[in-house]
């Protein structure tokens, strides 16, 4: 099957400073793709490359075969980017609802569907999106980025502090949406163990550069690297 | 203490006035709220509308919703074409307040070099038409203003709350790159929303050429109170900007009728500044 | 250590910038006819610096800074009248009294988001508006206040019809003032205004006491600004409700904007600029000059738009 | 904020006028046209700002003066030159004009301005370089203390005393006078001066003061105030107003179905009173109206000829001189007397003169040797009967013709 997402020696940063250097990656479509790394290596800036909301400073991002990298971020959503940004940034003087409504395209994922997924998004359907818990938000994030119907989801720590419950939770939403429903996606995550068992492949990244890529079922039984890249200990 | 009449005559008056306040206040508070763009010039578009009305109406003979279905499109079209130098050299809210401030010096001077300083007066026999509801009158013109006011404040309110573009533009207002990479195009619909702004203008210019005797330099007169107004009301709130003219407008009113008619000048920004107090955050 | 050490090397005297005060006191010895101009520039100039204190060093935009200067004006007119004609006396309560108002507003004015200081300020400055509007009877009401005699500066000094006292007046009080305002900036005072300026919340979280060191800077500015209306109304002797008008709010705002703010010479800058062009355009184009003063205006806002990017970018 | 915002002045000068002027008039003269270094006469209107309606019509009335003046004999021989200012309608830019004017320009010699305030601020620029100024509209008398400041219009030195009686004696006249009255007024100081002169007088005469009402000028809506006058419904409404504040007062009162049985103005915009359906049998403060009495005067018919001819070219809606344009035109011809009368352009002996003697102006024989340098009131009253002002009251100066019509 052809790649959805080819990236080729991507280089980018904010303003003056260069957080990623050199990255290429491929993802084919129905693929999850764990992105990992210690804090400020440059997983977000990965995200928000392809997003469109970094400087780019050389290589070049493929979705579908379409060069996207020139591409302001409402075009790159128009083709199918979507997007869970690290803070959420629910729309606060919008209700849930309309936080899903007002981004929405068509496709198979309707409000009616993303409902059905979050049940308790539907329960606070007119609730103002200022009112909501973490948890919450989270949920309405990514039931947002999904409404716009997107080939490709970005999701950017979605676990980031959360509580225990809610992470299980999430985890479970997670694995419905890359194990059952076969959405192509990236996953930034800090817990290794919590993601790799969700995703298909897994990718290591050290100071804005790749320094490990493989299937993530390898990465998590190989403790050494886990424990020299990530700092995570057996257990 | 005055009669319940004169009290009833004054509320309805105040109310009815403010409907103005609210009309003008309602394109400079989507604009505002929603583009965090403060338009000035909103005043003397206004203005300029009621001087063509007020041209076409007494040279040419043309009634004023005729004129309007000239004038309002035409407006529309100067929004836009105002807005095309917003985008175009990036304008954020402090530097729009001196440009538009600058537009607005430079439309008096057009008014003042065209139509001179004098005052002009566009009489029609039923500027000042009323009828009898129990013991009040009510004012036609005025009535049909609120009506209008009412209609485009809840349709705009409607049109934002349930529409797609209206979501996504309350979604832009808020944040705009994220509203952005969520695939919301918020340039062109800033360009929709100054270009409405503009027509809302150019209706509340209508009214005022039925209303108001017209001096280039009253372009300034509306400005504190309906300032206040689109404050009271909330950025951005349709619906608010016109209660809270029509508050403004009453409580105006009733300080003429219970107190001195001189009070009337501080009422707006006491009750801006008491809500202000009351919450810091109302914005 | 090294924030003192670049304090010290902001703080010092280049020269240029003596360059600039040698010419404005040489301006002293010009023959008469320029000096009233050149004592309204020195006045502006005064309360764009006022300005430029809270705008350009704590990022707090007033549309009602007239309030402070209104109320200068009327306090030094009023003691000229009813206490003493000796202007310094006059100048400095109408300091005082300036900066006290600006204490007690704050208060109202440090709250909420910028946008509500907008209308905060033009608040203010409209009811006091209506205050002098009301009290008619000290303030003379729409017909200003009458009959102000000002006696001769340091007691000798006579306000000559040329205005060349005049202008040594109001120069010198702004020079002096000048000298404090830049002292204070290049303080760490100054310094952790900028901090607020840049992010209020790590100033705070750096132990800034933020709202306190704003009460302090808004007061400053209140009574600079009052001092500014109190040369005014002490060189013309004479006082208007219009000093508490928001034209006089909007000029000075456009001449700081004119001349940039946050760095002190820009509210000098813009004084100079925007009264010379109102003269000069004024008698150019004798019909309709406003025109051209609203293009001006346009092209400079547009052109200038990365300079007022500064100011907003908080 | 009730008016503009911008603080900026805009400066015209009639430079040349005088020039052109002579040359056009040339033939007609039969004496040498005016020769020699031009005198130099400053000035400020409110060409811009809430004022600036007034200003077009002073405008013109002086544009008029000057020619008329330079077809004459100029000032002692030499041309004159009007060195005319934009005020914006404020006072504190007309101060700093004026003293432009005399430090800056050097003009020889100035002419006030309109509206009290910036009279009173033009009056102590005057007072410190010791010039005399000349007025036309400042109608509180006892403001003008300085010795070298005369009133063009003859107000007399007491009008808030004697006006309302003028007023008052009118009202007696008709068949069935008003027993109650409403006195509104702007807090304009000038209005409120004369309102509360006649509220005084009309209580002293009799006639009960059932309210007595100020609003604030730049008020937006009358429709609380109607309400209010509406139900006490006086026999008589005297309105204290300035501009268009009258019109709004009728507006709004005929909203609620109801015209003031008799109702007098006190400073409106003659032209959309005079026009508006509401303003019949409007009266309203006067001292001059191009009719007869008043057309015989000379000069009177070949001004007001002027004044409709500029006027019209100017694009104004209204174009026939009225009290307003006729004040310019006495402090033209006040001056004219004064400086060719005491043959000097000096300040000193132009005021000496000018205490001494009596000018004929376009308001007749006035004198200025009264208090605060006021002479005899001759304010009279005029009522808009069929769209036009005419002069009603006293009975000497209607029209053959014309009477006063109450309600």
């Amino acid at each position: 099957m052809a790649d959805l997402l080819a990236i080729e020696g991507l280089s980018a940063g904010y303003g003056r400073a260069v957080v990623l250097s050199d990255v290429s990656l491929r993802l084919a479509e129905g693929e999850a793709l764990a992105v990992l790394g210690r804090n400020g290596v440059g997983k977000t800036t990965l995200i928000d490359s392809i997003v469109g909301v970094t400087r780019r400073i050389s290589g070049s991002i493929l979705l579908g075969g379409r060069d996207i990298a020139a591409l302001p971020p409402e075009q790159r959503a128009a083709l199918g980017v979507g997007w869970v940004p690290q803070e959420r940034n629910i729309f606060r003087s919008l209700s849930v609802e309309e936080n899903i409504t007002a981004v929405a395209r068509p496709g198979p994922w309707s409000l009616q569907r993303v409902f059905d997924f979050f049940p308790r998004l539907k329960e606070r359907r007119h609730q103002a999106g200022s009112s909501l818990s973490g948890g919450e938000q989270q949920m309405l994030a990514i039931g947002r980025a999904l409404a716009t119907n997107p080939r490709l989801l970005l999701l950017d720590e979605p676990t980031e502090g959360l509580a225990p419950i809610i992470v299980e939770e999430l985890l479970r939403v997670l694995t419905a949406l890359f194990r059952d429903e076969g959405l192509t996606g990236i996953i930034v995550e800090q817990q290794a163990r919590k993601i790799l068992p969700i995703t298909h492949r897994a990718l290591i990244l050290e100071r804005g550069q790749v320094v490990h890529a493989g299937a993530s079922g390898e990465l998590l039984a190989d403790a050494a690297m886990l424990e020299r890249h990530l700092g995570v200990t057996a257990g | 203490m005055p009669s319940a009449t004169l009290l009833g005559q004054a509320l309805i008056s105040g109310v009815l006035a403010g409907g103005m306040y609210g009309l003008l206040a309602l394109g400079l508070s989507l604009s505002w709220g929603l583009l965090r763009l403060v338009n000035l010039s909103h005043f003397a578009l206004a203005f300029l509308a009621a001087y063509l009305t007020y041209e076409l109406g007494t040279n040419y003979h043309v009634a004023p919703w005729w004129s309007a279905m000239l004038i309002v499109p035409a407006m529309f079209a100067m929004g836009l074409a105002q807005h095309w130098i917003f985008d175009k050299f990036k304008v954020n809210e402090l530097a729009s307040l001196l440009i538009t401030f600058s537009f607005a010096i430079i439309l008096e001077v057009a008014i003042q070099l065209y139509w001179t300083a004098d005052y002009r007066r566009y009489e029609t026999h039923y500027s000042t038409m009323s009828f009898k509801v129990g013991p009040f009158y009510i004012p036609v013109l005025e009535l049909i203003l609120c009506l209008v006011a009412g209609v485009l404040a809840w349709g705009t309110w409607l049109w934002l709350r349930k529409t797609y573009v209206g979501k996504a533009l309350r979604a832009a207002a808020e944040d705009a790159d994220i509203a952005a990479a969520y695939g919301v195009d918020h340039k062109k619909l800033a360009y929709l929303l100054s270009g409405m702004g503009a027509a809302y203008a150019g209706i509340a210019g209508t009214f005022i050429a039925l209303i108001a005797t017209l001096a280039p330099a009253q372009i300034w007169t509306w400005l504190g109170v309906v300032f206040a107004v689109v404050i009271i009301g909330r950025l951005g709130n349709p619906l608010g900007a016109l209660f809270a003219g029509m508050l403004i407008g009453a409580s105006e009113s009733i300080a003429m009728a219970v107190l001195s008619p001189a009070w009337a000048p501080v009422v707006s920004f006491s009750l801006l500044i008491v809500i202000l107090l009351w919450d810091p955050e109302w914005l | 250590m090294s924030a003192n050490a670049s304090l010290v090397r902001r703080a010092r005297w280049r020269w240029p910038e003596a360059l600039v005060w040698v010419i404005a006191f040489g301006l002293l010895f010009l023959p008469p006819g320029k000096h009233l101009l050149l004592n309204e520039i020195a006045i502006l100039a005064l309360f764009a610096l006022s300005l430029d204190l809270i705008l350009g060093y704590a990022g707090i935009i007033s549309l009602g800074h007239a309030a402070f200067f209104g109320l200068g004006a009327y306090a030094a007119g009023l003691m000229c009248k009813h206490v003493t004609p000796d202007p310094l006396a006059g100048l400095v309560v109408a300091t005082l009294l300036a900066a006290m108002m600006g204490l007690l507003t704050s208060l109202l004015v440090l709250r909420g988001s910028d946008l509500t200081r907008l209308m905060v300020t033009l608040g203010v400055a409209l009811v006091l508006h209506e205050i002098a509007n009301a009290l008619s009877r000290w303030t003379g009401g729409a017909d200003g206040l009458q009959g102000m005699v000002v006696g001769p500066l340091l007691g000798r000094f006579d306000f000559d019809l040329y205005g060349r006292t005049a202008y040594a007046y109001s120069l010198t009080a702004l020079f002096i003032l000048f000298l404090a305002a830049r002292r204070i900036v290049h303080s760490l005072f100054g310094l952790s205004l900028m901090a607020i300026r840049r992010n209020r919340l790590r100033a705070a979280a750096l132990g800034v006491p933020v709202n306190r060191r704003l009460v302090a800077v808004y007061a400053l500015s209140a009574a600079y600004a009052g001092a500014a209306g109190a040369l005014l109304a002490q060189t013309t002797a004479y006082v208007s409700l219009e000093v508490l008008e928001f034209g006089r709010s909007a000029d000075v705002l456009l001449a700081l904007i004119i001349g940039g703010a946050g760095w002190l010479y820009g509210g000098l800058a813009g004084a100079v600029i925007f009264k010379v062009l109102q003269d000069t355009l004024s008698a150019g184009a004798p019909q309709f000059w406003m025109f051209w003063m609203g293009l001006f205006l346009v092209v400079l806002a547009l052109v200038g738009r990365d300079r007022l990017f500064r100011l907003v970018r908080r | 904020m009730t008016n503009r915002m911008g603080a900026w002045r805009r400066r015209e000068i009639l430079a040349g006028l005088a020039a052109t002027a002579g040359m056009l008039a040339a033939p007609a003269i039969v004496r040498a046209a005016p020769s020699g270094k031009p005198v130099k006469i400053g000035g400020t209107l409110s060409l811009t700002g809430f004022l600036a309606q007034t200003a077009v019509i002073h405008k013109i009335a002086s544009e008029i003066m000057v020619e008329e003046i330079n077809v004459r004999n100029g000032f002692l021989g030499r041309p004159v030159e009007f060195v005319l200012l934009d005020d914006q309608s404020k006072p504190d830019v007309a101060r700093s004009l004026y003293e432009k004017l005399i430090t800056v320009d050097k003009v020889d010699l100035i002419q006030g301005p309109y509206a009290t305030a910036p009279i009173l601020a033009a009056m102590g620029v005057a007072q410190r370089y010791g010039k005399v100024i000349i007025q036309n509209s400042m109608g509180i008398p006892k403001m003008q203390t300085y010795e070298r400041a005369f009133p063009a219009t003859p107000f007399g030195s007491e009008p808030d005393k004697t006006y309302p009686n003028v007023i008052l004696d009118a009202m007696a006249s008709l068949p069935t006078p008003p027993k109650s009255m409403v006195v509104l007024t702007s807090k304009f100081p000038s209005a409120q001066f004369m309102a509360l002169g006649m509220k005084e007088q009309a209580e002293k005469r009799g006639v009960k003061v059932l309210m007595y009402l100020e609003y604030e000028s730049g008020n937006r809506d009358f429709g609380a105030i109607a309400a209010r006058i509406k139900e006490a419904n006086p026999d008589f409404l005297w309105v204290g107003s300035l501009g268009l504040e009258s019109n709004q007062v009728l507006e709004s009162l005929r909203k609620l179905d109801y015209a003031p049985k008799n109702h007098f103005h006190l400073y409106p915009a003659p032209g959309p009173l005079a026009l508006s359906p509401d303003g019949n049998n409007a009266l309203c403060s006067t001292f001059l109206e191009p009719a007869e009495p008043f057309m015989s005067r000379p000069g009177v018919a070949r001004i007001a000829g002027e004044f409709k001819e500029k006027a019209t070219k100017a694009n104004l809606p209204y174009t026939t001189i009225d009290a307003q344009a006729a004040g310019m035109v006495s402090q033209w011809q006040m001056l004219e007397a004064a400086v060719n009368g005491s043959g000097s352009l000096d300040d000193e002996k132009i005021a000496a003169w000018l205490k001494k003697n009596r000018v004929t102006t376009i308001y007749g024989s006035l004198r200025f040797d009264g208090p605060f340098n006021h002479g005899d009131a001759s304010q009279l009253i005029k009522q808009v009967q069929d769209k036009e002002w005419r002069v009603v009251w006293p009975k000497e100066f209607a029209a053959p013709g014309v009477a006063l019509k109450g309600a």
